[in-house]
């Protein structure tokens, strides 16, 4: 034991003149930036998705109705309360949140002597923290679910244009792995999706490999699922919590992945009409389209017997004279109606109701009559030199019908929608086929971001060579004698007047002629309704041109319902859901008429 | 490792070894010559350090896998062994001679798993937890949550919703739900 | 197959009592022999009583000024809370200007600090900490887990709701709540007191035996008096 | 003549065994409970001690305390939901917790990981033994009567919080090394906020080593006591500072360097008396070590970089069936995961190996008979353990 050993710890003795280390306030210091405090939770940009819940392992977060917050498309109107008296205060639910509104701030003092009194709706129960800047927000690069969607195979533009195959190739099985594995599974979709598919649990079947237990599920809730995995106007998507900090999910193309897993003579195996007892009722239905065709769907695996009647030479309806072949291949249409087919429903073609058959005979030869005779008109512009114009769903038609169509080096399109890239498109392809060229002219009143048309089909047309031109207003279709020259437009100014209405503002100053030896006008379609007869038409009610129907798709007649795009506006997907929305009133219509009877 | 196990397996019985990484493998042995290979590996082969000896409850199929973990400390080798018991009535070896901190790992397997080990120091003493009436809390049949529920209890008063069902309730109520 | 229901409705576990708590006799160094009754000779049996409120309020309320200026806590540090008190006990944080400070024996202290989660075996210690501390005492939860389990909300070896077992008079949230929160409870703590509004300890008196019951229920090898002071 | 040395002759003396035959009856024993309510034990857990006088015959370690099913709660939650637990299983260094975990599922699911992210992991790790060290300096001191030196220590302990605080969001639960990368980058100015912290914590450390390693009293009460046999290493599984200060230098980080400590210089210290001492003196220079650590990672880490690779939707994320074990030089010693997956989006099994299982339970009990009771503190805390790791 050295002296040193002794002395040294006095040197502690220095420390007499130090100044204290201690904080003076200790009760108002502000944790660090970053800390993670209490939750924040911006109401306008959470929707209530629930990822939070189901990523918080403490089972800390309740989905709740809150006041103010209603659903609607995208935003399910529950908003999360957190339990702190489970909080581990990780921020795995700011992590995941797929909105970015759920945040930490640096808060972090709560006492209270009651236990039940930590529970509260960030963003709703007001808090002192609410508006606090600091606190723990994720880094912009890390993301818990995937943002980028999975690529999608095309063919190339310049391989496209000379034919009518098919564009995309669909997933193959990892690329549908990959992309099903961002979806977080919260529901928001189907409450969106007209036809209300189980979204969520298809993607999880495809997830897990699982195609069939996936195609079963498909079929519950559209027999159209095949056409629909390729040209659904796939709303779903729009409303896709991935959508607000990345990529929606490709719920159509997930959709498709499942139906071309499946061998097709699988379907008979898996989609097998249910065991119920024949009813003896039946049901006309006119029009052997997507509305028409699930309503014979369903009511057929109800027992019924269905017959469907359809005016031109084959079932599909608009998905095969309104849709060209590029976008959905008729052998896809013919498998999807011959496993409707296969339900037991009959389908007599080339049977227009009105001249073969009418109205009357059948509302006496059948229990109820439905009508999804969908739009096939198209309507006009009404501009000078209109009489000469072409209507696109005329040409459609015509095209997939196989008959000669006109094919002029130039062509003009009036119309932004749909239909007029579809024509445009259709046209392009001709031509090339004709002339080598492309020579295709897209005009509409809107601009370009407005455009009623799909965003790919726009892009895609533009890919193909496609001129577009927005905000012209059609003025003249020149015509030289006999034969089209061309279009003259003006400048757009405005659409809508102050009060909202429909009423054209050009700019006479901007004018251009589109040279075209043929004009599309592809601005709207609406119902050829001749088949009603005089007498039923004066009997019915209408609605601003279109049949009135109530919530269950019924007429004011009680035998005849009405579905699809003549009541709903042109979409496959709302035309199903009608189809299902009918079928169910039928069912019920008939059942209480057998009861009655026994 | 290869040559370490390729120079063992003609005396030993060896399933086929997982080589994790370099300097890790797992290898599956019998259970009648996991105490001679122990001994070898650990006096012959330099695997001094017992790292660490655990279980595995493969419900599934009915067994148990003890993993005993050992290090080789110069080569900088981790060799883990793996031994299939019967679930039913599971007994394992103890190698607590070997290695006196193997008696703490037996204790605890006793207690988490119910595997017991016949002549290993105070292995029947409670270990973690006290006054255990249940099953061994590790096995995979021992319902962690639905015990927690009925033994102590959550503060009444919370309810959840499911986006989806909730956006049904409230927003599409009447359409009927597919065509079944 | 045994009965789901039954699985759980067990009776307690029937213990042996551990060797030093049994009644013996012992020689001691000098040749005496004296006999030993640990249960009884350590622990007293009388029931807690609810503590009166003093005749004028005057005094009561000097009473709760002078007990609030003096929280001194039991330094039992049941769950990884209690790392948390120690920069408290130091300068940086130096609680003992507020009067607060840690002692090492129940008998010293009357503010017990339940630091998080509390595992059934240290439940019972914690008990027993509680029992020993002379009134009037309080209790303080901290952290999310003496609320509602905390993050182990699904295990099976640790409490979930702190005042089923003691009467708690204030609760931090938090996972682990800081220092500087823990400071803002114990003021609060104070300005309970002073209000007579820190009444843990008769609540426990009055209900005792619901408290017992509760205590008993997770406790499968009660081995000890009901209650020991 | 008046000696130190008390008279023991009545003391039993052990059997051939080493055990020493305890009868309550004979009065000359008594039990006591050395915790878990005690000044003097690590944290929540307490020594079962049977004493004859002052002398201890015989130790037994309780544990259990703080045990909260932690492997059984992993096996219920997806991989993603057992990252925020995982820290909870060592309270003062939990760090070691999140790496281990995170290493393991990274190799299982095949995740690459960006180099920034392994620097800061890294530098967290330091940062956390940094911390720990700190609280086994402080223990040591204060369970030899050393107060001041405690209060030093968590005091600059408090000072690294704080950077833990500003880099990671929280004090002590930090809960930011996920699987795939860390939380976040470095906040601005970090560096020259840590090396006011380094310097403040060397000049604590520097009055520290004058009164515990230059005081006639610490080194009367830790020189040549709680004596561990080197032999003993290898079959008690002693690892990490403890074996070092018995002339064993091992240490993960140099023998099989995991993260970025391929590209780092330190010097693994050892003593050679293997006593309390000796061991206090190993973590002191390891201690130092660290702090140069912290600076050279700081100023050899990039500037830049991703710091989280690329993440399934962890959601439903699952991990194909197979088992690894990750492990690295804690401040305590080898600390390690046993990850064994089975396909589905739950791990089978996780096993956490922490060095406080083998040093506070067979070790301990070894070491303890034969001491005096005034000793046992001294003994436990030297030994470096914390209680929430063994039990978990």
């Amino acid at each position: 034991m050295s002296l040193r050993d002794v002395l040294s710890p006095f040197t502690a003795w220095k420390h007499v003149i130090n100044d204290p280390v201690t904080i003076k306030d200790p009760f108002s210091r502000e944790a660090s930036d970053r800390y993670r405090g209490f939750h924040q939770n911006d109401m306008d940009k959470c929707i209530g998705c629930g990822s939070c819940e189901e990523i918080c392992q403490n089972a800390a977060i309740d989905m709740v109705p809150v006041e103010g917050q209603n659903a609607g498309p995208g935003d399910s109107g529950l908003r999360p309360m957190i339990d702190y008296g489970r909080c581990c205060w990780c921020a795995l639910c700011v992590d995941v949140c797929m909105t970015g509104s759920l945040t930490m701030s640096n808060e972090y003092t709560w006492v209270d002597s009651d236990p039940d009194a930590f529970r509260f709706v960030p963003g709703v129960d007001a808090k002192s923290w609410d508006l606090e800047p600091k606190g723990y927000q994720r880094e912009d690069e890390r993301r818990l679910t995937g943002t980028v969607r999975a690529p999608m195979g095309e063919t190339c533009p310049e391989d496209r244009i000379g034919n009518f195959d098919e564009i995309v190739d669909g997933f193959t099985a990892e690329q549908a792995i990959i992309e099903a594995d961002r979806c977080v599974e919260c529901g928001l979709c189907v409450a969106t999706c007209p036809a209300h598919m189980d979204i969520p649990d298809y993607i999880s079947k495809v997830r897990d490999g699982d195609y069939e237990g996936g195609l079963q599920l498909l079929y519950e809730t559209n027999p159209f699922s095949q056409a629909c995995g390729r040209i659904c106007t796939h709303k779903c998507e729009t409303t896709c919590a991935a959508m607000h900090e990345g990529d929606a999910i490709a719920i159509r193309w997930l959709k498709r992945s499942i139906t071309d897993s499946v061998p097709r003579e699988r379907y008979f195996d898996l989609i097998q009409k249910p065991d119920v007892p024949e009813t003896g009722q039946s049901v006309a239905i006119i029009g052997a389209g997507p509305a028409g065709l699930t309503t014979a769907y369903d009511l057929a695996r109800k027992g019924h017997q269905v017959v469907v009647f359809e005016a031109l030479d084959k079932p599909g309806g608009m998905m095969r004279y309104g849709i060209p072949e590029y976008r959905l291949p008729y052998h896809v249409l013919d498998h999807e109606i011959s496993v409707i087919e296969s339900m037991g429903v009959e389908i007599r073609c080339n049977m227009r109701v009105g001249q073969e058959i009418s109205m009357d005979q059948l509302k006496t030869a059948y229990d109820a009559v439905v009508l999804s005779i969908g739009l096939h008109q198209g309507r006009s512009t009404r501009v000078p030199g209109s009489e000469k114009a072409e209507a696109a769903i005329d040409l459609l038609r015509r095209i997939t019908a196989g008959e000669e169509v006109p094919v002029p080096e130039q062509v003009a399109v009036i119309g932004g929608g749909n239909v007029a890239m579809d024509i445009a498109r259709s046209m392009a392809r001709l031509q090339k086929i004709k002339h080598g060229k492309v020579g295709v002219t897209v005009t509409a009143l809107e601009e370009l971001d407005r455009f009623l048309a799909d965003k790919e089909e726009i892009e895609e047309a533009l890919e193909e060579g496609c001129d577009i031109f927005p905000a012209r207003g059609p003025q003249e279709i020149l015509v030289d004698g006999d034969t089209v020259t061309g279009l003259r437009t003006w400048k757009v100014d405005a659409i809508f007047d102050a009060e909202g209405r429909f009423a054209p503002k050009y700019d006479e100053d901007d004018e251009m002629v589109h040279p075209a030896g043929m004009v599309v006008e592809a601005i709207g379609q609406m119902a050829d309704i001749s088949l009603l007869g005089a007498e039923l038409t004066e009997q019915l009610e209408w609605n601003r041109g279109r049949i009135m129907i109530d919530a269950d798709g019924q007429t004011s007649e009680p035998w005849l319902w009405a579905a699809g795009d003549a009541v709903s506006g042109p979409d496959v997907i709302h035309a199903v859901a009608d189809g299902h929305r009918v079928a169910v009133s039928i069912s019920r219509m008939l059942t209480a008429k057998r009861e009655a009877l026994q | 490792m290869r040559e370490l196990l390729y120079r063992l397996k003609d005396r030993y019985h060896f399933g086929t070894p997982t080589f994790q990484r370099d300097d890790l493998c797992f290898v599956t042995v019998k259970r009648s010559e996991l105490r001679a290979i122990l001994t070898e590996l650990r006096d012959v082969e330099g695997f001094t350090h017992l790292t660490l000896l655990t279980a595995v409850d493969w419900i599934e199929e009915q067994q148990f896998q003890l993993t005993y973990m050992i290090n080789n400390r110069e080569a900088n080798l981790t060799l883990a062994l793996r031994v299939m018991l019967d679930r039913e009535d599971a007994t394992g070896d103890t190698i607590h001679d070997l290695w006196p901190t193997a008696a703490t790992y037996q204790r605890e397997l006793r207690e988490m798993f119910g595997i017991n080990f016949p002549g290993s120091p105070r292995v029947d003493e409670e270990f973690i937890l006290e006054g255990w009436t249940d099953l061994p809390p590790y096995r995979r049949d021992f319902d962690t949550l639905a015990y927690s529920q009925q033994t102590y209890h959550d503060r009444p008063g919370r309810e959840t919703h499911d986006p989806k069902t909730h956006m049904q309730k409230v927003l599409y109520a009447d359409y009927p739900k597919g065509a079944k | 197959m045994e009965d789901v229901d039954d699985k759980f409705l067990k009776k307690n576990k029937e213990v042996p009592l551990r060797e030093e708590l049994r009644p013996r006799k012992v020689t001691t160094p000098d040749g005496q022999e004296i006999e030993i009754e640990p249960l009884r000779d350590y622990f007293c049996e009388a029931q807690p009583k609810v503590h009166p409120k003093a005749y004028s309020k005057i005094v009561e309320d000097f009473y709760n000024w002078a007990r609030s200026n003096s929280l001194w806590i039991l330094g039992f540090g049941t769950g990884c809370g209690a790392i948390e008190m120690r920069p408290l006990m130091t300068p940086r944080f130096d609680a003992y200007r507020y009067g607060i400070q840690w002692r090492p024996t129940p008998r010293q202290a009357n503010l017990l600090v339940i630091s998080g989660y509390l595992s059934v075996k240290t439940l019972k210690r914690a008990i027993r900490a509680y029992e020993q501390m002379p009134q009037p005492k309080y209790v303080m939860g901290l952290g999310s887990c003496t609320i509602n389990g905390g993050m182990y909300w699904d295990s099976y070896n640790t409490i979930k709701r702190l005042d089923d077992y003691l009467p708690v008079d204030l609760y931090i949230a938090g996972c682990m709540p800081r220092p500087e929160a823990l400071l803002h409870g114990f003021m609060e703590l104070k300005q309970i007191i002073r209000k007579g509004e820190a009444e843990g300890a008769n609540k426990y008196a009055e209900n005792f035996a619901q408290y017992k019951a509760n205590q008993k229920a997770v406790i499968k090898d009660w081995d000890m008096p009901d209650y020991n002071w | 003549m008046f000696s130190f040395s008390p008279d023991r002759s009545q003391y039993p003396q052990p059997g051939p065994d080493g055990k020493v035959e305890v009868d309550l009856e004979t009065g000359k024993y008594l039990k006591l409970w050395h915790g878990p309510n005690h000044p003097g034990i690590t944290g929540n857990m307490s020594v079962e001690l049977t004493v004859c006088g002052d002398e201890v015959v015989e130790g037994k370690t309780h544990v259990g305390y703080l045990h909260r099913g932690f492997e059984k709660l992993m096996e219920r939650r997806t991989f993603i939901q057992v990252f925020p637990i995982v820290c909870r299983v060592c309270v003062p260094e939990p760090d070691f917790n999140e790496y281990c975990y995170a290493a393991a599922v990274e190799e299982l699911a095949g995740i690459e990981v960006p180099e920034m992210a392994t620097w800061i992991r890294t530098l967290i790790l330091e940062m956390g033994r940094f911390n720990s060290y700190m609280m086994a300096m402080g223990g040591i001191s204060g369970a030899l009567g050393l107060g001041v030196v405690g209060q030093w220590m968590t005091y600059t302990r408090d000072l690294m919080l704080d950077r833990f605080e500003e880099l990671t969001g929280a004090r002590i639960y930090h809960m930011f090394i996920l699987p795939g990368g860390v939380r976040a980058h470095l906040p601005e100015g970090f560096e020259g906020r840590m090396e006011e912290v380094l310097s403040t914590a060397e000049r604590y450390l520097a009055d520290a080593e004058k009164l515990m390693f230059h005081s006639s009293v610490f080194k009367t009460r830790t020189q040549g006591v709680g004596y561990i046999d080197p032999a003993l290493f290898e079959r008690y599984g002693v690892t990490g500072p403890n074996a070092r200060a018995g002339g064993v230098a091992k240490d993960v980080r140099k023998d099989s360097p995991y993260l970025v400590y391929d590209q780092l210089d330190f010097t693994v210290h050892t003593e050679e008396a293997s006593d309390i001492y000796a061991r206090t003196m190993v973590r002191f220079k390891d201690l130092h070590e660290t702090i140069q650590l912290i600076r050279q990672i700081l100023k050899k880490m990039p500037k830049e970089g991703p710091v989280m690779g690329n993440l399934p939707n962890v959601l439903h994320w699952k991990i194909p069936r197979g088992e690894t074990y990750i492990k690295g030089e804690s401040s305590r010693g080898e600390y390690g995961y046993y990850l064994v997956t089975d396909g589905t989006g739950y791990p089978r099994r996780i096993n956490v190996r922490g060095p406080s299982y083998t040093h506070a339970m067979a070790l301990l009990e070894h070491l303890i008979s034969g001491t005096n009771i005034s000793d046992v503190a001294a003994l436990m805390v030297s030994l470096h353990t914390y209680p929430p790791e063994i039990e978990r």
